[in-house]
């Protein structure tokens, strides 16, 4: 903290940037596959589908 | 008038509270004697170093008090929830915050009682010394008992009716708690160790805004949570 | 005489909901690549000032997202439209992960600059405690069956958490001073300034879209229930 | 779903309409349409899970209904809470009594809630046959003593509007009689009653007319299976089967 420049650390750059990325990205996938599940889910019940 | 007629009832439940708590006494000595054990805990994960048990005192306290306080909250649900009373109680005419005040109040001479015997044990186990101003330090312990009992009654609604009370009240209940216990700890400390800050004043007042928020809010909120 | 109000059962209308989460993707991407292409080292930090471009958007949607919980609570208490209620639950699900991210982010910042993973400072002290309030949020959804009580009692903890919030961040910053450990936050030059606005809007375009997606979903769940149960017996007066 | 007209009129002690109520993903009422004048004694029937007790939860302002409204004497029981529940006496399954307090201090603290003087306690105590056991503990009890109290706190209340869930459960004869002679009494006095059963023989003499509930909505019956009052116990379980209800 009282450190006048702290030069090195980039690796704790890289290591933010990547858990964001990857964070985001598994958040995009999961989400977009439970909008599908459940569209597909509603699909089924709207024809009558038995649904247990 | 609807005011005087609420108030009839909030009286009728705290008497209904405290009787039926005290006629099961074993509840009461039972939550008790989990505040001293947590206390007795506190010392050997503190160390038998006098000093610093004073220092830790007042934080070992209010945590005795919180973990032991949790069952009390659970416990005046329960008394509702066999034999189907809180459904007879929902279904009298009158406010419901009738309900909330009287079990606020219920809750409040109940974790009361047993903070005197926390705090009297706890000077004890941790050596401290009973300050000049102990007036004042009932005040604060008053204060941080509203706020810990107010949002402590008012989840307790919602966990003791629910799935998975035992983890669900202090999963909800101890982050709200955060800020009551921490300037009730802190005035506590100032009390008990010197107020080397000179800071106790700011705490008092931010625990009394802290308890008029919860409060106002909890009574605004507690007929959606006990309603349905 | 209150209105019925059955919109929730009807499948979400569709919208251009695929190509926004394309382009906030895009978007998303760019800024991060134009932020970190185009900010100089810091005198004082050096490289690590770039993880400013992820730490302050992630702190700034888990906020607006438990603004939404907060907004939308309210307005169920108030008109009993089940749809704030979902929309509440989605919102607190994405807002549960960027504060979690959040927090790794802080501790990854908190690490090479104080050397300690974490500090008891104000920010990230209530950062944790809204992370808890937001499990405890979805502990409860998940604890509770009946969707009428699931939306009140979650709809009153999740005000009551959000009134929390700056009390927990006024008084443990109150505790911090005390202690004289607060570090002094500086003003931001407007070389970095450009580049954290443009992240923040990026992050906000996709806060915005992974709650509307969820909230599409469970909408789509709702439906599907409802015309289950139409359809499995025989037709439903609604 | 109907539109959310005026009540009826005030005299109507029940007007339900379309009132629907769902647990989770189940509906289990589909829109009930009931209206029960002041004075007239109806008895719900129904098989298990069929939606009688929800129902009656409902009317009762304990559940707050998914869609649909319903009145008693022209108050709203989604808004009006307050209004309905000075009229409405509601004898559940569960005794919603007190296991440490004694049964007149049960009586005491309801008489308190409800807004009604103690001296009536005593007589209440005297009419279910418990004065003997005033000061003893509800923890005690039986389930029909217990059921006997609960019955004791109707009586202090005297609701317009009774709404009894199998109240004869747990009673034993000389209890039916209290009961159906307490149901009479609340009637001459102008008060209306819902009955759920799932037996009618003990309530014969007492109902005006049987309301059948099956999938969550009001069974209409065909001419077949009209169940008048008065019928024989064979011709209320013919009836009853032609209904659906086993």
């Amino acid at each position: 903290m009282n450190s006048a420049t702290v030069s090195g650390g980039i690796e704790y750059v890289v290591a933010s940037y990547v858990i964001t990325w990857v964070v985001l990205g598994v958040m995009l996938v999961r989400i977009v596959g439970s909008v599908r599940r459940a569209r597909a889910e509603y699909d089924q019940a709207r024809t009558g589908g038995f649904r247990t | 008038m609807a005011f005087r007629d609420d108030m009839r009832r909030t009286r009728a439940i705290v008497w209904k509270d405290l009787t039926t708590e005290r006629r099961s006494k074993a509840g009461f000595n039972s939550v008790a004697a989990l505040g001293i054990t947590i206390l007795v805990l506190f010392g050997f994960a503190l160390g038998p170093d006098g000093a610093m048990l004073k220092a830790a005192a007042a934080g070992a306290l209010w945590l005795a008090v919180l973990f032991a306080g949790v069952l009390a909250f659970n416990r005046s649900y329960q008394v509702e929830l066999e034999g189907g009373a809180l459904e007879a109680l929902l279904l009298y005419p009158g406010a419901r915050w009738a309900i909330f005040a009287g079990k606020l109040i219920a809750n409040l001479i109940f974790v009361t009682a047993m903070l005197v015997i926390v705090v009297a044990v706890g000077i004890v186990l941790f050596q401290v010394r009973i300050p000049a101003q102990w007036p004042s330090l009932i005040g604060i312990m008053m204060l941080g008992v509203i706020g810990i009992v107010a949002l402590g009654t008012f989840y307790a609604a919602m966990s003791s009716r629910s799935r998975a009370r035992e983890v669900l009240l202090p999963l909800l209940l101890y982050p709200m708690l955060i800020p009551v216990l921490l300037a009730s700890m802190e005035a506590t400390k100032a009390f008990l160790i010197g107020d080397v800050m000179n800071a106790t004043g700011a705490w008092v007042q931010m625990l009394s805004l802290f308890d008029v928020i919860f409060l106002v809010a909890t009574f605004l909120a507690f007929e959606y949570v006990i309603e349905v | 005489m209150s209105p019925v109000n059955t919109n929730a059962f009807d499948p979400p209308k569709a919208g251009p909901w695929v190509a926004i989460g394309w382009l906030s993707f895009a978007f998303f991407v760019f800024t991060q690549v134009f932020a970190v292409m185009t900010s100089p080292a810091d005198a004082m930090m050096g490289h690590l000032q770039k993880m400013m471009y992820v730490h302050v958007p992630a702190a700034w949607v888990t906020f607006l997202a438990f603004g939404i919980v907060l907004v939308a609570s309210l307005y169920f208490l108030m008109k009993e439209d089940e749809r704030a209620d979902l929309l509440a639950a989605s919102a607190a699900e994405v807002g549960s992960l960027f504060c979690g991210l959040t927090l790794v982010l802080g501790m990854l910042w908190g690490r090479p600059t104080w050397n300690v993973w974490w500090s008891w400072d104000a920010r990230l002290t209530s950062t944790l405690v809204l992370f808890l309030i937001f499990v405890g949020y979805l502990a409860l959804r998940s604890f509770v069956e009946d969707p009428q009580r699931r939306g009140q009692w979650s709809a009153a903890v999740g005000i009551l958490g959000a009134i929390n919030v700056p009390i927990v961040w006024m008084s443990v910053r109150w505790w911090r001073t005390l202690h004289q450990i607060q570090s002094n936050p500086r003003g931001l030059s407007p070389e970095y300034l450009r580049g954290l606005l443009l992240n923040v809007a990026a992050f906000t375009l996709l806060c915005i879209w992974f709650i509307q997606r969820r909230y599409v979903a469970a909408r789509y769940e709702r439906a599907a229930e409802h015309a289950s149960q139409a359809a499995a017996l025989g037709g439903n007066d609604e | 779903m109907q539109n959310s007209a005026p009540p009826l009129s005030p005299n109507h002690a029940l007007d339900a309409r379309g009132v629907a109520r769902r647990f989770g993903a189940r509906w289990v009422l589909r829109g009930i349409n009931l209206q029960v004048r002041a004075g007239e004694m109806v008895g719900l029937l129904g098989h298990n899970g069929c939606g009688k007790s929800t129902f009656m939860r409902i009317v009762a302002t304990l559940l707050k209904a998914s869609a649909g409204d319903c009145f008693v004497y022209g108050s709203n029981v989604k808004t009006e809470g307050d209004a309905v529940r000075h009229h409405v006496g509601f004898f559940s399954h569960v005794p919603g009594l007190y296991d440490d307090l004694s049964a007149r201090e049960n009586l005491a603290f309801a008489a308190t809630m409800l807004g009604f003087p103690e001296a009536d306690i005593d007589a209440a105590l005297e009419r279910v046959g418990l004065m003997h056991v005033t000061n003893e503990r509800v923890r005690g009890f039986s389930a029909g003593m217990q059921r006997r109290l609960s019955l004791a706190r109707l009586i202090l209340q005297r609701p317009r509007l009774l709404l009894l869930d199998e109240p004869y459960n747990n009673l034993d004869v000389a209890g039916i009689a209290l009961m159906n002679g307490f149901i009479r009494e609340l009637n001459a006095a102008g008060g209306a009653a819902i009955v759920v059963l799932h037996d009618l023989v003990p309530a014969r003499g007492v109902l005006d007319r049987t309301v059948i509930i099956r999938d969550g909505r009001v069974h209409t019956p065909s001419a077949g299976d009209l169940i008048h009052d008065g019928a024989s116990p064979q011709a209320i379980t013919a009836a009853a089967g032609a209904a659906g209800i086993s």
